[in-house]
């Protein structure tokens, strides 16, 4: 990963200059910048990720929760980070990957074990699945599950914002995948054609699916595809909480200035397989084994402990807290009621149904 | 009552929905061209840009951005200029538009008009298909296809304020055709179809431009004293079988003809309810009349054969009519 | 004969196609990964990236350029891994692959065979959807969706022998269905049905998966001795009616059981066939068993509910025959 | 145009340094580098190309053609300077505005009038008209009418070549417009990801229709956009057919060498309406006046006679004859039977019609 880190610039000279830096921003710095609670929170978000995927793991084995499961251990941080610089009318559009976008907005973890357990109380009721999360009281317009397209739906919230001049930016987070379909361009070309606010999160974690970025790619650099269009870009290491903050701020403060969208890449990497059907062997234990020692939770766990920000035993609490809400997730999903058969007619299909059903009640 | 063309009905629905500050319109060579066929011909110097969108050429995108924009409150039009080039929009309104309001458990809608065009004049395989079975197959899609000015311009209101995507079919073929238009601010509900014509002896089950034909094969038979009741069902989805089914009741005979190809085309699912809904009212097989199955030739007297014409309306008829 | 399951059947398909050196594979994740259902597997390692061709994710790409190579002398396979996906390369099956031969006046042609996959399993509603009605549309398509490993391979040998654009739906549910696969290279031509089970009191016509739940079915029903007689259509274009046609003249009644929505599915126009050309042999209107028209919800409850079972197979005959 | 002139490069500066100049190439190098004769043959492509089309237009009007018909005056430098690189083992795939391309591939003229004509003896035996002119003995994959589509179709061909080691090369011509679908990046990252010998050719004639360039397109330097795949590009001056041919032939060497794709973006510019029925709201007369002085056909013409290539009567007899063969073309398309039924049948659908029918022959 080394190489790979660092932000760095892409696009036409003069409009990609967002300033390049090496290391991630000092701790120490950021104690001022944002104060010690707002670390803790960022720590505390990545840690109830964490935990809250493990649980779901854990249920997926148990059969409790069904479908596909894409967990986004390992790659907290950059979620985390992104998001912690919207604002409540900004907008955020994912992918199936979508558990780590959707706690760090602040989804409620009941509701969203209750989606995976396909119960009422979901916060789709439980017609989406993991896949799925949404909340449309934050803005959280949901995870898609066919990668790329959800781009050109982020940016049409994007020009609803401008349109509306609600002062609003959408953040759109997509994998390295996502890049080679044209739906990825598509998006770019109109987001930087009408100069939308737009900020797309590219979390490159070198595969896509158990494809090596190489051999998808023909660029593996993937924030340099931006200079097609003319867009800012900036490539960063999104394993680092406080860098993903800094960086992705400036690019979310660019585009709510009106000058137009960012492409943002963020280097990461998946701990767990692909879903849990992958066998993952188009990479090493070893491989895997190495990018784990850099586990940006438990790093940004132990620094927050060796510069004082909060003890040992402060954060063995909180996430003491965390493992008891990550229960109650599960009590909660486990005694909530299953989706109702309305789901099954016209009710369910449309917010206007007609006179004429679309759904044959006499069916067989 | 006015008369005007369908353009015209087609030009004041969209003016009227343009009041609607929320409304935009997006699609290609719709402003600074002039508009393909003319329906938002004004429309750049009278809204600007802004609300009159010249897109690349991009139609995923173009579907895209619009549903987009509608989940966050805005009301856009997405004009498809051929509905051919929808096939490359077909992720973005099958996985996206048509699911995205039971997915997310009825949260949020897609408050989407999509007009576009059936139709063809010599253009070639790649440029003369419709594809109203495959709209018309997709829950969470609303499809309309009127065939009158009249019906255009009610049918639209009831688009623009409906909350689910609506498919909005017109034809490349139609847009002259002259039509009385009620005043006032009248709506066509979607998914109520309409008896177009009154007749005894035989029900001719239709919609779009192929009602036009319906009536001229009607007028043909009168004057042979056959009578032909003809059924415009205005709207694919959902599929308001009512009126046809008490005509065949009456007449006991029928004739379905769309504009598309027979195999799995609308007509298979029209004439499977007629006999499921009116089996016992059966005297004879039901007749389709469609394209004849083939990508559409170039040259024109081939193009002549597979295209639906009044000849083969009326040779459907006799058929039916004179089966013992 | 062996016994082996539709992967397996599948897996010696591939062999014997990459025997050929103008055949390639590509697909997504079909080498790395592993495959993702498996069918693959191996193939990386044996064939080598020039001939196992790991594609980024890009539809339209994967099938414009196996269309490309086709028409240049190869013979390409490409596997959309899911159908759902397949929406977003329609644009090049239908204006592309379909069209090139009847276009250019049958100067050229496009041998390419197209692998991908129906399926489900509260993977909700954008991972659980059959398109069957829309390929089976389509002039210039040939569609096939096997039920059984040995028809799975002789339907594969057809179609890599076929120098028009095959569609080959297989279905991510049955790959370890087990069966009989008889020795040597016999082919199982395109376009023909075949009766899967005899029986004299009703028939029941379907394909792919569905024929082994109407199986299922019928053993329940015989234990009360009505014997259901089963037509495997196992080609959906050309649709060969003939077998369906025979049994339906024999038993007067019949139901259509296909995976997929009913309105404007396959269903309609199976149903359609046998009601114009079994007319006077029917008794009974025909019942359809099918997918419930709403996008596939995630929660198991609701999903079981939408889904085709054995249970609703034999409701639907029983009321079929009950009828008087 | 002036400032679009000249040929410049992009993508990584490693694999991007086609060498740039500002001036066509001398009249007088070219006829020592290729001879008198072929000048001559260049010009007599551009000149037969002009003549057909405007005989075209005048048949349209007498409704003898139907359809679309797009124009490709004013272009012909681009498509004759940039194929007359091409071997016979080369290939070609192009959009709907395919009659120079056609003509400067050497299709028979007369089979293309029967083309537009509708007749059974056209190239593509009235099947597919004016959009669809083909020929497969010459390689000529065809002009296809979706924008964009065609070119992943000639990236498969060039994946063919590379598998079939036949040394050939694939061209393809498209629009400024058919730079902002999908499909064209598609394109671009498989040819680049797999090294396929494809020239990518845009006729940058800046308009999509009626949508002027920087309407529909985020940069209007069409061929930077290739540096999104580190692709090798250049901007060309596409009215001069002797830089075109130059410029262009570098490209082909370059991909035949199995370096890889290039882009080629050929300034040049539509003398007619998009097709037959455009009222060319979107310009001035002016503009196009001012265009059609810069007229590559008849310029070229000017300079061969200047330095003396050609007398001024010897090139008014070359122009007689091709007057005479367009005029023969249109009573070989007159004369020529229309096609037959058996296109409304399974054998006109399908190479290898099946024993059960598609096409109900009892259809009323
Ligand atoms: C259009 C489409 N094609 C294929 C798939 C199957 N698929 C699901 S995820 C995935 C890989 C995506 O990789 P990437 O974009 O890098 O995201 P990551 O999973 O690595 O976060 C694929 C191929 C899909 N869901 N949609
Ligand atoms: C996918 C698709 N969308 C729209 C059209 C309609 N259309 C035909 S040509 C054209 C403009 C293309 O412009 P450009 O690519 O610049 O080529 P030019 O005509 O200028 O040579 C459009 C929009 C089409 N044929 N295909
Ligand atoms: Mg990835
Ligand atoms: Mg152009």
């Amino acid at each position: 990963m080394q190489k790979r880190r660092g932000a760095t610039s892409a696009g036409a000279p003069a409009t990609s200059s967002l300033r390049s830096t090496m290391s991630s921003t000092p701790l120490s710095r950021a104690r001022k910048e944002l104060g010690d609670a707002h670390l803790v929170e960022l720590y505390r978000q990545m840690m109830l990720i964490r935990r809250f995927e493990e649980k779901c793991q854990e249920m997926y084995t148990r059969s409790k929760i069904g479908g596909f499961l894409h967990l986004y251990v390992g790659e907290e941080a950059t979620g985390v980070g992104a998001i912690s610089n919207l604002q409540p009318q900004d907008h955020i559009f994912t992918h199936y990957r979508d558990h780590g976008h959707a706690i760090a907005r602040g989804l409620d973890i009941n509701a969203l074990m209750a989606e995976l357990f396909g119960r009422d109380t979901g916060s789709g009721r439980g017609l989406g699945g993991s896949m799925h999360f949404a909340d449309v009281t934050k803005n959280f317009w949901g995870g898609y599950a066919i990668v790329g397209s959800h781009l050109l739906l982020a940016v049409g919230v994007g020009l609803a914002c401008q349109m509306q001049k609600t002062n609003g930016v959408v953040m759109v987070f997509f994998g390295d995948g996502a890049t080679n379909g044209g739906e990825f361009y598509e998006a770019l070309n109109f987001a930087q054609l009408w100069k939308l606010p737009v900020v797309f999160v590219c979390e490159n974690n070198l595969y896509a699916m158990g494809t090596p970025l190489e051999v998808h790619s023909a660029v593996t650099e993937i924030y340099r595809k931006a200079s097609a269009f003319d867009m800012k870009a900036m490539r960063i290491d999104g394993n680092d909480v406080l860098e993903v903050r800094e960086q992705v701020g400036e690019a979310v403060d660019y585009a709510r200035s009106g000058k137009g969208p960012v492409l943002v890449e963020a280097m990461t990497y998946r701990f767990r397989g692909h879903s849990a059907q992958d066998t993952q062997k188009y990479r090493s234990k070893e491989d895997v084994e190495q990018h784990r020692q850099q586990d940006p939770v438990m790093r940004f766990r132990q620094s927050l402990i060796d510069v004082g920000v909060q003890t040992a035993a402060e954060i063995d609490a909180l996430d003491a807290v965390i493992d008891e809400q990550v229960e109650e997730s599960v009590r909660f999903a486990d005694e909530s009621p299953v989706p109702g058969n309305e789901w099954l007619t016209d009710q369910g299909i449309y917010a206007a149904p007609l006179e004429t059903p679309t759904v044959d009640p006499n069916i067989i | 009552m006015a008369v005007m063309t369908v353009r015209e009905a087609l030009q004041k629905a969209l003016h009227e929905a343009m009041a609607d500050e929320r409304t935009f319109i997006i699609g290609e060579d719709i402003g600074h061209y002039g508009s393909t066929y003319g329906v938002t011909a004004g429309f750049l110097e009278k809204y600007g840009p802004d609300r009159l969108r010249d897109a690349p050429i991009a139609e995923a995108g173009i579907l895209g951005v619009a549903i987009g924009a509608a989940m966050a409150g805005m009301r856009p039009i997405a004009e498809i200029m051929s509905v051919n080039f929808s096939l490359l929009a077909f992720d973005m309104i099958i996985n996206h538009a048509a699911k995205i309001y039971s997915m997310f458990g009825g949260k949020f809608s897609v408050p989407l008009v999509m007009r576009t065009t059936n139709g063809w004049t010599q253009l070639s395989a790649t440029h003369s298909q419709t594809f109203d079975s495959m709209f018309a197959h997709i829950p969470g899609l609303k499809v309309v296809a009127p065939a009158t000015p009249a019906d255009m311009l009610g049918l639209f209101r009831a688009s623009m304020a409906d909350p689910d995507p609506v498919i909005f079919i017109e034809h490349t073929l139609m847009y002259g055709i002259k039509g009385e238009v009620p005043d006032g601010d009248y709506v066509i509900p979607i998914g109520k179809s309409v008896l177009s014509r009154e007749g005894r002896h035989i029900t001719v089950v239709t919609y779009s431009r192929m009602v036009h034909l319906a009536h001229q094969a009607a007028d043909i038979l009168a004057q042979e004293g056959i009578e032909v009741e003809i059924v415009d069902l205005r709207t694919l989805r959902p599929l308001d079988m009512s009126v046809a089914l008490e005509s065949f009741k009456k007449t006991n005979r029928a004739v379905v003809v769309t504009e598309d190809w027979q195999s799995y085309g609308t007509s298979a699912e029209i004439a499977t309810r007629l006999y499921e809904h009116g089996f016992d009212y059966l005297d004879a097989p039901i007749q389709r009349v469609n394209f004849r199955e083939v990508p559409m030739p170039y040259a024109k007297n081939l193009e002549q054969q597979v295209v639906v014409t009044t000849e083969r309306i009326v040779a459907a008829i006799r058929k039916v009519l004179h089966r013992t």
